[in-house]
């Protein structure tokens, strides 16, 4: 279990990115943060692996205050996925997945082997092994970069806008395959993203986030959408536009769902 | 610290005559080295043999090149043209692969929509990829003032006047105070042209300036994320 | 061209050939102190550039020293070094790592700066610590720019190192200023043009080091750069020109 | 030019002598600045127009411009003038390098008279040294046992007077290390050091009494004499030569050296020098 | 009318970008090309401007073959918006605006004056005028790049990925916007995107591209939806991983409309 109790980050040239937030992000679930630009998702994000401090609060992780521990140690039990996958570009693909595990002194026989089980596990097939992230496409590589997250078999899957930069297709999929994995992991992923569809379809909690660092609602994607706490919360997640207010049109013997603006969403299957 | 009193006058005349041998050699290097960095960028394959080539102008030992310079200007050796040429032609070993850099460094995205919204070659020039350009230009070219101002001393050695003179001279009377005079002259003056130029580019440049970019640019790139941690 | 056949002339000569102050001999010295030069100078520069080009701070003093430093004049400096250490090698050599050291700082901060933050930032995400950063990945991806800095402060040296004649006996200057005070003008010439052949060939040797230097994953970058741009590039606006002329 | 002085005097061309201007050149080198600082100044008192071309490098710079009219007065060094048209000439003593040189001149330029002055080659050792080897003329050198460094610029190298000719005329056996600074202070420094023990210095340099050097005689005549000889062209009216011989007749050795130590020690400016030396002279 | 027959291109390094594609593109409508990196949505749209020569077929405007008019002239009358705006980033705002009209030899005056109007049109302050592109938001960056595609007021306004790199919020205040402009001005406006939803918010027409550069489909969203084409077209917008197969579950006693994976879509009003 993350705690977040009364965590508020300024930074030096006086931006507040987060103020006095408080959450709890349930263990072996996935918590999707979701906001615009800017919100302070990520540096949110970066304060569980002390990739930033907290100027006030505390951030604990079962009941330990993070602050107490050394960062780089703590760094390397905790996965971290980015957005541009964040490969070391002149390290072949193994190489990326097995540095962490050789930081922590695995042997090289240990980590390689291991390594190469965790690309069957993302889905890569083990030929692109010997390939430098850049002989490899956008969703292949964030694969690979979920593989690095994963290799030291962390208990926190902490994930930045992981799928930004794909395209939708290969992004639909690699977020079935995010779903695939956490339902035979079972980690305690934290999500960042700012597409709400996305945050909806991966989290169990979603909580989303407002300009300035504060929490708007945290709660399951049904309960917001059912009752969204405000009216920020109601825009965000397109209630108000017509988005999310939806009707039935039948087109060619079909029941074809539409939004408020004449969009339409989907069929509706009997 | 009396020898400086009592030859300011001096000093000051070369400064001047300092002058009139740098500027025009910095200003003829730079308009000579643009066309050529846009050659070295816009055809890749000519890049290595111009680059490598001015590059190695460099390496042309300067005692060597003012005895030999002469021969082919038509002009005396003492005549300051001959170190005017020298100097100009250091200048463009100096700034020829910045001036390649600089258009390089122009984004392609800027470029494609200029000529999509109807800017011809020639215009796109002009209107795009030169003010564009400007920034790194003048990096390289405050390069050049400072390294042209400090080499046009070695015109003291065939005879042509300049700061350097007061080395040569200073040297030969034992007179320290008028070797450091040159030393902290000619810094102290290629470091007002440098000065000068910096001023000039702002005011040529005004939205380099400007660059206090609103919302999430540039406070949370992961930079400065980065440096945070 | 007289000048230029006279130069050859002596080139060829083989009593030029052997004994003391032959060519062999004066290019074998040349290259020595270049090389000595640029061992100190780099020893100086390229730790503090790598500093500062991985902290992001202190850029603006290697930027007012660089060019402090390339603003002194080197006769200046090595009239001044001779008047306080005597003749021989210590003046010169230390009017050259004075040369030497503004393109040296330059390629050390601005290569450590081209790093893309990211990549660092990835790196100290998944637990490098500072020197695993540095070394493991600052380092490789800066080295093809750390190079060329050093292949133009090479360059610099190669072609100044003829003014270590003035004080001391030492390397191709000696026949460049034999040549002009006796204005056996071919001797000059020709020993120019050995300096010249000298720095091309040394100017090659980086070129081509800094080719070997581009890590692998990099260099396979580069021929599938077809794509306009990634598909998804976030709002990152108004980004500076990375060059050393930001105030 | 510069260090020219007082620009209100430099257009006082009131006199009725030459109508046209002369223009005297110097090297880039003090002592013979002040020499063509005391032509003009004399020239001047005379009523005659002169511009000054001072500190204009080293004789392969400015010969040629001598030699087209461009200058028409040059103070200069009758030995090494010499050497310059005739670089392996004989001559050693001064009335034999006088005529020689008035021989070897190109057409067009002539020398006035020598004076009595001389800037000349000259080899010197530490008062140490002197003391402690018994050394005060170059014969003495060979009885010295410890090996010696010659230090000077690199042409010494190949001169007759350079190590070949210590060799050849005195029996002495020295190493050779160039110093490119004709004798000045790095030259000095290095024979302070012990770097080197012998080194070539010209006579007129002030330094050699400042710093109690020993001039070691030249009783084989190895060295070329150097006066100071004002090297002219046809511009130059008898008028004005006779000026100028006047005041070639007036510096004595002693003089050279003595003005030159002002400008060394004194620091004081070539402009200055001249008309000092002038009025204590009362020539004109 | 833009028709394209049978065009081709083929990049000089062998890359096949289009193959034979035919499409009709109808006047005063929103034609949008839609599909994953690299399918040649972009190849396809700078032929209508000749940023792109085919290397086979002819695209023609009203009738004419492009490939007969003069390049520069053609492009000054059709407005181009892309991705990161493409303003010039030395040209304060207003100038960026007025250059197609300067550089045709509109009057300086009548040019600015224009301009600022455009300003108003787009819904930007006319106090932004002053400004540089880098001092203002990724939104208002956009909001300038239509004005200035608009600036000629061409009848053809080609928009390369406009909305791609803002964030979700202002993505849907200026797709808003846009669909209001269109409502008010009626260009015929070729739209790229390679995101679905986007597609069918704006199209009139919507033509699914599939690697390679051919067309799979070009209906209008409700046809798309309800018939696709093939199978690729039904992945692509969603249909087949279930996202497009709504049911209705009750959540606090409203209708909550869910997708095959149970990721919520909105909320069916009465
Ligand atoms: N190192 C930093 N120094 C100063 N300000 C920063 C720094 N990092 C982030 N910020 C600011 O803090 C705020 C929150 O930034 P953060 O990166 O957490 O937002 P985000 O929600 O992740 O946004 P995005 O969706 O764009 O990634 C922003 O205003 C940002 O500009
Ligand atoms: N100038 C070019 N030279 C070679 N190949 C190119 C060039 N421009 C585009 N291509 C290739 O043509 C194909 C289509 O490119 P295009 O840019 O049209 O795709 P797109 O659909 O716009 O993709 P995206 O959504 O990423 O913008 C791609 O494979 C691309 O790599
Ligand atoms: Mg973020
Ligand atoms: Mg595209």
């Amino acid at each position: 279990m993350i705690e977040f109790r009364g965590v508020t980050k300024q930074f030096p040239d006086g931006t507040l990115a987060v103020e006095g937030v408080d959450i709890v992000i349930p263990p072996h679930q996935t918590t999707v943060l979701v906001g615009s630009s800017g919100s302070g998702k990520t540096t949110l994000l970066r304060m569980i692996n002390r990739m930033v401090d907290p100027t006030a609060g505390q951030v604990l992780i079962d009941g330990t205050d993070v602050a107490t521990l050394d960062p780089v140690n703590l760094r390397r039990g905790i996965g971290y996925v980015m957005q541009n996958s964040g490969l070391l570009p002149h390290r072949k693909v193994i190489d990326n997945v097995a540095t962490v595990p050789l930081l922590r002194g695995v042997s090289k026989r240990a980590a390689y082997a291991h390594a190469l089980e965790l690309l069957d596990t993302v889905g890569l097939d083990r030929s692109l092994a010997d390939r430098y992230p850049s002989q490899l496409s956008g969703g292949q590589q964030q694969r690979v970069g979920v593989a690095r997250g994963l290799a030291v078999d962390p208990n926190i899957l902490l994930m930045d806008e992981p799928f930004g930069a794909v395209d939708p297709i290969v992004r639909a999929e690699l977020q079935q395959e995010l779903l695939r994995l956490q339902g035979e992991l079972g980690k305690t992923v934290v999500f960042v993203t700012h597409d709400i569809d996305e945050a909806f379809l991966l989290g169990d909690q979603v909580v989303i986030m407002q300009q300035g660092g504060q929490i708007s609602q945290a709660a399951s994607p049904a309960e917001i959408l059912a009752a969204p706490a405000d009216a920020f919360v109601a825009d965000f997640v397109g209630a108000d536009r017509g988005k999310r207010a939806l009707h039935l049109t039948d087109v060619g013997g079909r029941q074809v769902v539409v939004d408020a603006d004449g969009r339409p969403a989907g069929v509706l299957s009997s | 610290m009396t020898w400086l009193w009592s030859n300011l006058d001096l000093v000051g005349e070369l400064i001047v005559v300092h002058l009139a041998l740098s500027v025009p050699a910095i200003i003829l290097s730079f308009v000579v080295s643009v066309p050529i960095g846009w050659l070295a960028h816009r055809y890749r394959w000519s890049r290595g043999v111009l680059l490598s080539l001015c590059g190695l102008l460099y390496a042309i030992p300067s005692v060597a090149l003012l005895i030999a310079l002469p021969v082919v200007t038509g002009q005396g050796v003492r005549s300051p043209l001959n170190l005017v040429v020298a100097l100009t032609l250091y200048g463009i070993a100096v700034i020829v692969r910045t001036s390649a850099d600089a258009f390089d460094s122009v984004e392609r995205d800027i470029r494609q929509s200029a000529t999509a919204i109807g800017y011809s070659e020639v215009g796109r020039f002009w209107g795009v990829e030169l003010p564009l350009a400007g920034p790194v230009l003048l990096s390289g070219l405050r390069v050049v003032i400072v390294s042209t101002v400090s080499l046009a001393t070695i015109g003291a050695v065939i005879g042509v006047q300049s700061l350097g003179s007061l080395f040569t001279d200073g040297f030969q009377r034992g007179i320290q105070a008028e070797v450091i005079t040159g030393v902290v002259a000619t810094i102290a003056l290629a470091l007002v042209l440098d000065a000068l130029a910096v001023l000039g580019g702002r005011l040529l440049m005004p939205w380099t300036r400007s660059a206090i970019a609103i919302g999430r640019a540039g406070a949370g790139t992961p930079a400065k994320q980065a440096r945070a941690a | 061209m007289n000048l230029l056949l006279d130069a050859i002339a002596w080139i060829v000569d083989p009593a030029n050939w052997t004994g003391p102050g032959s060519i062999p001999l004066r290019i074998w010295e040349h290259l020595w102190v270049a090389a000595l030069v640029l061992v100190i100078a780099s020893a100086i520069a390229l730790p503090i550039g790598m500093l500062i080009g991985h902290t992001g701070r202190g850029k603006q003093f290697a930027v007012m020293t660089s060019g402090g430093l390339r603003a002194l004049p080197t006769l200046g400096a090595l009239t001044l070094f001779g008047l306080w250490l005597g003749i021989g090698l210590p003046a010169p050599v230390i009017a050259l790592v004075i040369l030497a050291i503004p393109p040296l700082l330059a390629g050390a901060y601005a290569g450590f700066e081209s790093v893309d933050r990211r990549t660092i930032d990835a790196a100290r995400a998944v637990g490098m610590n500072e020197p695993q950063v540095v070394g493991k990945v600052e380092l490789p991806l800066s080295l093809p720019i750390v190079v060329g800095g050093i292949r133009s402060a090479s360059l610099q040296i190669i072609a100044t190192a003829i003014l270590a004649a003035y004080i001391a006996d030492f390397g191709l200057g000696r026949p460049i200023f034999e040549g002009l005070r006796t204005r056996d003008y071919g001797e000059m010439l020709g020993a120019s043009i050995l300096v010249i052949i000298l720095a091309l060939v040394v100017d090659g040797a980086f070129a081509l080091a800094q080719r070997l230097a581009v890590p692998a994953g990099v260099r396979a970058n580069r021929t599938r750069e077809l794509r306009s741009r990634p598909a998804r590039p976030r709002a990152i606006l108004g980004q500076p020109i990375n060059e050393g002329n930001q105030q | 030019g510069c260090a020219s002085g007082d620009p209100l005097d430099s257009g006082s061309g009131d006199g009725d002598g030459a109508s046209e201007t002369i223009v005297i050149g110097s090297q880039e080198y003090y002592s013979n600045e002040i020499i063509a600082e005391i032509y003009a100044q004399a020239l001047e008192e005379n009523g005659v127009d002169v511009e000054r071309e001072f500190r204009i490098g080293q004789r392969e710079v400015y010969i040629p411009e001598i030699e087209d009219g461009s200058i028409d007065v040059f103070p200069e060094y009758t030995g090494n003038l010499l050497q310059f048209y005739v670089p392996d000439t004989t001559a050693t003593t001064s009335d034999d390098v006088y005529a020689e040189l008035e021989a070897s001149l190109p057409e067009g330029l002539r020398v006035l008279d020598q004076s009595p002055a001389t800037d000349q080659d000259s080899y010197n050792v530490t008062k140490e040294f002197s003391e402690a080897n018994g050394v005060t003329s170059l014969a003495d050198l060979a009885n010295v046992t410890t090996p010696m460094t010659l230090g000077g610029n690199s042409e010494l190298a190949t001169r007759p007077y350079g190590p070949e000719g210590l060799k050849e005329v005195y029996g002495v056996e020295v190493a050779f290390t160039p110093i490119e600074d004709s004798g000045g202070p790095l030259t000095l420094k290095a024979l302070e050091d012990g770097q080197v023990q012998l080194v070539n210095i010209y006579s007129a340099n002030p330094a050699i009494a400042s710093n109690e050097l020993v001039t070691l005689e030249d009783p084989e005549g190895l060295f070329l004499a150097s006066n100071v000889v004002p090297v002219v062209s046809e511009k130059v009216t008898d008028e004005i030569a006779e000026i100028i011989n006047t005041v070639s007749a007036a510096l004595t050795a002693e003089d050279l050296v003595a003005l030159n130590a002002l400008s060394v020690d004194e620091q004081q400016s070539a402009d200055q020098i001249a008309s000092d030396w002038l009025a204590e002279k009362a020539l004109f």
